[in-house]
């Protein structure tokens, strides 16, 4: 029985993990690729949530919803490249930061203005409801399997694309000398519109695959955005890899930590103790298992540079 | 025919001013030498043609364009290849890499390349942060190359290396003339730089003060204008 | 000199839906009084106490308000009411009501016209002995959550097959989804505000576990249901009261919010607007200058509320009937209906400690 | 005079006369305000020791402001319920005594934080001080002793010796008088050896390395007097609020002092001063405007961050880059 | 011969497959110029890091003055009195050249953890830097901050700031690069006069200077010393010849 539950829950841990891989792969590509701390993700996160929850009920589509939240968020993503992100790549963090805090008020409070105050409905598609039996007699959510799915293709899509291919070489050249990059006759800020696009159209894309099984309202970006951030520090900046390990460690300590910690603990003291307590610490555990990699890997499990 | 031609250029940092018209042109097939002592202007010069520094005055032509003002990238796809001061390969990217991303043409290959230089072929996966000079240098006249350039320009081309390498590079831009490749290059080494040399250009404060042959650099022009 | 009231809620950012209802119904009644001399001052606290603090010190020292009220959140009337009151200035709480505000804390300005934060969650326990034996529980862990569970423990008489506390701000309940389905309970009940319990009850549904489900209101209200969609059918809750509300003061509530604003009114809507009524039906009493008749005409609750029979306790916190509702489709539009009283004339557990 | 030394007085004068003057046509209100305004200044001030001299970007500031906020809200609690701390000792109300204790407890807490998190650089130190931060704030949120989420209040605003704080105005006083003692002593510490130290470090600490000065040590103990600072303005802004809570942990509270400082113009004596007077009074001037504040305080930061490089004191200084 | 103040013994650093330092030993004797030349990639700034302690050795050992330095990092390892210039100049960028060199004066003093007086006014830290500044002919630039100094001038600040730390051995990697014939002539003679301070271990590719001031030539080839000596020696080793000089000797 305990076993079976474990299982569950590891299953659950990973598919967390995946999640927020999706969320941390837009940033992960602009954030790492180009430098630029965007802290504006988690508004191209809810764009996409909500331009699908507008488009699903509008049309009645999933899938049309789907298709909007990408249109939604390449488009936002490509005018703030163009109006306010590319004059930030050559200034220093700090002011990445205000530009981009500046963002997500400017962002949070324009969809609360088209949208209005209350969250919104999204639900998982006909198609993905249900669940598939497990070996071993479990059972695990269509939709949830089908995140992990997205989630895998993304992975190797953008590992392939920034590994393999001219362009990823390119937006890697960029990042460290943009100036050397135009002197050998690449438009590098073309590109960087486009790159910021696909990273924003990835957040759409979490966005409204997230969105679903979450609230879709004002402010859901931001404690997404953090989880991010902890994900692709923990996996190394600039690694696609490292962000989906280090997307899996949060998900499955996160699970594991709320599962096992009030357990574990009301072996030691009184049970109602324990689950404060346990609860307490589990929602510090991500924290303190980043700042324990950190400390020892001081640029991440998997740092593209040394 | 002309292929580059620079004509009372001005460029400035800021408040302060770094050339003050300069005047170079560069023919088809020809291997030019730009020369001066440090801080004369021969960096900012080139960063001028190229874009990467906006000049605020002068004429700048490339292959019969005006090309003054244009944006780095464009001027790039004309035809121009830099090998810049300092090199500035890209760190992040394997030898192999910093080839390729920016190829552009068929001419010139990875195989060619690594026949001039066969170090950048054992190096071919290793990233550029980690080369020593000398093959950062290499891979940077490399990554020139593989852009096809119509005029490649060197901006310290032989800096930092030792002289069996020198002699290495020399001799590749000896076979790259033979090729009818066109060359602007800057260099510290008069005696090597001055055989290899069609004509020289030599840059005082920011200004052209000789135009000629290399013979015509006789050994006290060579020392008021170079300290040698 | 007309009467000025300040009103402090949330206006901006995720749970603005709240707030706006608060004030729309709270500006509805004042308008619908006709009184003139009524001057409301409302400000945007977004959910943050230390601007919730500054602006309750602006409305006091610069507007120099007479009465306050308006915040929708415990941490942040945790924040601005004891201040408050300790400068002479009459609070009426809209929705907030932590414990420590209502035991041994209380105060003459104090007034509670929502609930005490453990009534909805004791009325469900309360209901839920008739139907089930082994519940699992579950809020968030801080003390609002803490204050819940303790609420639903303090009349539920079966055992509790779990009891966990969840992360604030969570998104994903898949674990817990997965140890409730593994408990063997014949029941949920959660506590899980805003946006958290849209994420669970659409999960939870999603899941298939189908075991029944209770909770407060807060997850099942106007603001939220449409969210939530179908997943919430059926879903019994509890609160203090619902648009289906058998009374003339209610029925006229629930119009006249229609009418103006196109939607259905909250339970956090039904509160202010009492609220705006207590103050207008002491107002037509005695002057806000002198402070101690204002209390008294305050105490008095000489209002038609909402919610039908409403007095005060002597901690000024409501004594009123805990109904539970379940959701329902009314066409198109998902609301509540009552389908028992939980408690009638319900106080709180804290009353005693209270010295006034 | 340089013209930001100018404008630096020219600040300073204008946040003592405000003040006064509204409190002579009474509307203490604006006392408040600017009491505001000056406490987050000297929080900034703290982190801008760390973030402007040393260029170490703290995203987990409000730690150390939290942590003195709850140092004021504790010992004060423990005063008012006549309860001892721990092993006998009395809470107080002193306010001298409650700012060493915020100090020394936002110091203490910010060696070991600094001395973990000064192993990485750049983004991943922005990261893993957010997750010292993150991790306290939890803490804070579910840990019942001292209010959770609710927080605490203090009830009656700490006592300086021969002044009622309870009025604005010298409450206001104190706080001035603390915010100037802190800018001189940055000003003194960014001219003195250490500092030349500190701001080497920030621009190449190899170099700083290679002539035998030891980057890490120079970084943890600027870190570590930044935290001080800002640990002190927490327990000042604890007494203004009269309350103290998780919020003052959160996330956003060290965005919004590194916004302060941004804004302001960051490394400059006054950019945190300026950066909390335009701040605060943007938040309170469009949040009296329009329910929309948020947006418009949005674009008027945009605006700021894209064309006054430098800050607000970059622009006015005519100097885009401080030296 | 007296006793070295460096010596190094077999030392050893790899990078993943390619040994970059492979068993290299050497020493430096007090008074003298000794020449470190050697192909591109050879390993001549991996050894210099080592010995600086910005790279760690994978075995062997480095004794500076007849303490053994392996495990110090390179603050404690400037400070015991080994100074450094880099290949690529390493500046506080924003700091005027002064300041730069005032850094090294108070790091040669220890006093780092002074919070209150300033140094802007203090005449100890002022005088001697600039002192340094003069001895490399740089004072008239002394207010320049070093972003805007140009390559050569550079270079000459990185040796300052080396003068002011009063090492008891030099470091220096490639300080001729960049500059151009009539710099280096000048570097040429200033470095001369130098090994009555201090011996200097000095990687360069300019032959002519490396002929003119080497009392003794390493040649490093491939992470081992394939040849030391004087430099006529070194000049007439066919080996050295054919890996290193080609004609150029
Ligand atoms: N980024 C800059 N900002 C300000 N001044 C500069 C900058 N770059 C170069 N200069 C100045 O412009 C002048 C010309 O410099 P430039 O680099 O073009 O000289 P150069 O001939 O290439 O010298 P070198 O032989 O040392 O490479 C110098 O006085 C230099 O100090
Ligand atoms: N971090 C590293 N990772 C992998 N290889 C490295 C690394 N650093 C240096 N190397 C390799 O070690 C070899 C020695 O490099 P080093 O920089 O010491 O050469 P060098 O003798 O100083 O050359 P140059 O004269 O061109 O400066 C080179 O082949 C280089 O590619
Ligand atoms: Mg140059
Ligand atoms: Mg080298």
């Amino acid at each position: 029985m305990f076993t079976a539950l474990l299982i569950e829950q590891l299953l659950n841990g990973l598919q967390l993990g995946v999640m927020l891989f999706l969320m941390a792969a837009g940033l992960t590509l602009i954030f790492g690729v180009m430098g630029l701390i965007n802290l504006a993700h988690g508004s191209l996160y809810m764009i996409g949530a909500f331009a699908c929850a507008v488009v699903a009920s509008a049309t009645g589509s999933f899938w049309l919803g789907l298709i909007a939240s990408l249109v939604a968020a390449a488009g936002v993503g490509a005018l703030i490249e163009v109006a306010v992100i590319r004059r930030l790549y050559d200034r220093d963090h700090l002011d990445q930061v205000l530009a981009t805090f500046a963002l997500i008020l400017i962002l949070s409070e324009g969809a609360r203005w088209l949208f209005g105050s209350f969250p919104l409905y999204l639900d998982i598609p006909k198609l993905l409801q249900g669940a598939v039996p497990l070996p071993g007699g479990g059972q695990y959510q269509l939709y949830r399997l089908a995140i992990i799915a997205v989630g895998i293709v993304v992975a190797v899509g953008l590992y392939l694309l920034i590994a393999r291919t001219r362009l990823g070489m390119r937006i890697r050249a960029g990042e460290s000398d943009r100036e050397m990059i135009a002197a050998l006759g690449v438009d590098i800020s073309t590109l960087y519109t486009v790159v910021f696009a696909l990273g924003a159209a990835l957040a759409g894309l979490a966005g409204a695959l997230v969105g679903a099984l979450q609230s879709v309202q004002v402010g859901m970006g931001e404690p997404v955005l953090i989880l991010a951030f902890v994900v692709i520090v923990i996996g190394g900046i600039g690694s696609i890899k490292g962000a989906l390990v280090g997307a899996v460690i949060v998900g499955v300590v996160d699970t594991m930590g709320r599962f096992l910690l009030p357990s574990l603990l009301a072996l030691t003291m009184p049970a109602a103790q324990a689950t404060t307590i346990g609860a307490a610490l589990a929602s510090m555990l991500i924290y303190v298992v980043m700042a324990l990699i950190l400390a020892f890997r001081p640029s991440g499990l998997f740092a593209a540079q040394s | 025919m002309t292929l580059l031609s620079l004509k009372g250029l001005e460029t400035f940092y800021g408040a302060s001013q770094a050339l003050f018209g300069v005047d170079l042109d560069i023919r088809q097939g020809e291997v030019v030498a730009l020369m001066g002592r440090n801080g004369m202007g021969k960096t900012t010069t080139i960063n001028s043609i190229i874009g990467l520094v906006r000049p605020r005055a002068g004429a700048i032509s490339f292959g019969g364009k005006a090309i003054f003002g244009m944006r780095p990238h464009r001027i790039a796809r004309l035809g121009l290849g830099l090998v810049p001061e300092g090199r500035r390969c890209f760190p992040n990217l394997t030898v192999m890499e910093n080839l390729v991303a920016t190829a552009r043409g068929s001419e010139w290959t990875f195989g060619k390349v690594v026949d001039l230089f066969p170090r950048l072929g054992e190096r071919r996966d290793q990233y550029a942060r980690t080369l020593s000079g000398g093959e950062q240098q290499m891979l940077a006249i490399g990554r020139a190359l593989m852009t096809n350039p119509r005029l490649i320009i060197l901006d310290e081309a032989t800096e930092g290396l030792a002289p069996v390498i020198r002699q290495d590079i020399w001799a590749a831009i000896r076979k790259l003339k033979a090729a009818g490749q066109s060359i602007l290059v800057v260099d510290k080494t008069l005696s090597e730089l001055l055989p290899v040399a069609d004509r020289c250009f030599v840059l005082e404060k920011g200004r052209t003060v000789f135009e000629g042959a290399p013979a015509a650099l006789t050994p006290e022009l060579q020392d008021r204008y170079l300290g040698v | 000199e007309p009467v000025k009231i300040g009103v402090i809620t949330t206006l901006s950012g995720g749970g603005a839906g709240l707030g706006i209802d608060a004030r729309d119904a709270f500006q509805l009644a004042i308008k619908q009084s006709g009184n003139k001399d009524i001057e409301l001052v409302v400000e945007d606290d977004a959910q943050k106490p230390e601007l919730a603090v500054q602006i309750a010190e602006k409305m006091i020292q610069g507007d120099k308000v007479d009465l306050m009220t308006g915040i929708i959140w415990s941490n942040l009337a945790m924040a601005v009411v004891p201040n408050t009151v300790a400068q002479d200035v009459i609070y009426l709480s809209v929705n907030a009501g932590p414990s420590a505000l209502a035991g041994a804390n209380c105060n003459a300005n104090y007034f509670n016209v929502a609930y005490q934060n453990d009534n909805f969650h004791e009325g469900m326990g309360e209901y839920a002995n008739k139907d089930y034996k082994n519940t699992f529980i579950l809020a968030p862990n801080y003390p609002a959550g803490k204050d819940a569970l303790t609420g639903f423990k303090r009349y539920y008489k079966g055992a509790l097959s779990g009891e966990v506390y969840t992360q604030v701000g969570q998104t994903d309940y898949a674990a817990e989804i997965a140890q409730i389905r593994a408990s063997g309970a014949d029941s949920v009940y959660f506590f899980l505000p805003g946006g958290m319990g849209i994420a669970f009850m659409k999960q939870y549904a999603q899941s298939g576990v189908g075991i029944p489900v209770m909770g407060p209101a807060f997850s099942f209200d106007q603001d939220v249901l449409p969210a939530v969609g179908d997943a919430a059918l059926g879903v019994k809750n509890s609160a203090s009261w619902s648009p289906d509300l058998d009374n003339e003061a209610s029925k006229a509530f629930v119009q006249a919010f229609k009418a103006e604003y196109n939607r259905l009114p909250s339970v956090y809507a039904a509160q202010s607007w009492d609220t705006a009524n207590l103050i207008l039906s002491a107002l037509s009493k005695a002057s806000v200058k002198d402070k101690d008749a204002f209390r008294a005409a305050l105490k008095a609750a000489d209002f038609k509320s909402v919610r039908g029979d409403f007095t005060f306790n002597t901690n000024q916190h409501p004594i009123q009937n805990i109904y539970v509702r379940e959701v329902v489709k009314d066409g198109d539009v998902l609301t509540n209906k009552i389908v028992a009283t939980a408690f009638e004339k319900h106080k709180d557990a804290y009353a005693e400690q209270c010295g006034l | 005079m340089t013209r930001e030394t100018a404008i630096n007085l020219l600040l300073a004068a204008l946040l003592l006369a405000l003040p006064l003057i509204a409190a002579g046509i009474g509307e203490p209100f604006y006392v408040t305000l600017a009491t505001r305004v000056v406490v987050l200044a000297l929080a900034a001030v703290g982190l801008n020791l760390a973030l402007g001299l040393g260029g170490l970007l703290s995203f987990g500031h409000a730690a150390f402001f939290g942590l003195g906020g709850y140092a004021a809200g504790i010992l004060a609690t423990h005063a008012f319920n006549a309860e001892p701390l721990f092993a006998g000792i009395p809470g107080t109300t002193s306010m001298p005594l409650i700012w060493l204790v915020a100090i020394a407890v936002a110091g203490l807490v910010a060696l070991p934080i600094g001395a973990i998190s000064l192993r990485t650089t750049g983004v991943y130190f922005i990261m893993i001080t957010l997750a010292f931060a993150q991790m306290i704030y939890y803490f804070a949120i579910s840990w019942p002793a001292y209010g959770g989420e609710d927080g605490l209040s203090i009830y009656v605003r700490n006592s300086f010796p021969g002044l009622n704080t309870a009025q604005p105005l010298p409450y206001f006083l104190i706080c001035f008088a603390v915010l100037i003692a802190a800018l001189l002593l940055f000003r003194l510490i960014e001219g003195s050896r250490f500092g030349s130290a500190v701001q080497a470090a920030r621009q190449n600490g190899v170099r700083l390395a290679a002539v035998g000065i030891p980057p890490f040590r120079i970084r943890l103990v600027a870190f570590v007097l930044s935290a001080m600072i800002t640990g002190l303005a927490g327990a000042l802004y604890a007494d203004l609020n009269r309350f103290v809570g998780p919020s003052m942990l959160s996330w956003h509270m060290s965005g919004e002092l590194m916004v302060l400082i941004i804004l302001g113009g960051k490394g400059r004596l006054f950019g945190p001063v300026a950066g909390a007077m335009i701040f605060v009074c943007l938040e309170y001037v469009l949040g009296g405007i329009t329910e929309r504040w948020q947006f418009f305080l949005g674009l008027i930061l945009l605006g700021i961050v894209l064309f006054a490089r430098g800050g607000f004191l970059g622009l006015l200084s005519g100097k885009p880059r401080h030296v | 011969m007296s006793e070295p103040i460096l010596e190094i013994r077999d030392l050893k650093k790899s990078f993943n497959a390619l040994k970059a330092t492979d068993g290299v030993s050497l020493d430096l004797q007090p008074g003298q110029i000794h020449a470190l030349i050697g192909p591109n990639g050879a390993g001549k700034s991996t050894l210099i890091h080592q010995i600086a302690g910005s790279l760690k050795a994978d075995s062997g050992t480095i004794r500076f003055l007849g303490q053994d330095i392996g495990s110090l990092d390179m603050a404690a390892r400037a400070r015991l009195g080994l100074a450094r210039s880099f290949q690529i100049s390493s500046l506080a960028q924003e700091f005027s050249a002064l300041r730069n060199v005032m850094l090294a004066v108070q790091a040669k003093a220890g006093s780092s953890f002074r919070f209150f007086r300033q140094v802007t006014s203090d005449r100890r830290l002022i005088d001697p830097a600039m002192a340094m500044l003069e001895r490399v002919g740089l004072a008239h630039r002394a207010h320049v901050p070093a972003a805007e100094l140009s390559h050569g001038e550079r270079r000459q600040l990185e040796i300052a700031i080396a003068l002011a730390l009063q090492p008891k051995a030099f470091l220096f990697d490639e300080p001729m690069a960049g500059m151009g014939p009539e710099g280096s002539k000048q570097l040429t003679t200033f470095l001369d006069g130098l090994r009555h301070e201090a011996p200097m271990l000095l990687v360069e590719h300019d032959m002519d200077a490396v002929f003119a001031l080497a009392d003794r030539i390493s040649v490093l080839v491939y992470g081992r010393i394939i040849a030391t000596g004087t430099v006529d020696e070194i000049r007439r080793d066919p080996e050295v010849r054919r890996a290193y000089l080609g004609e150029a000797a």
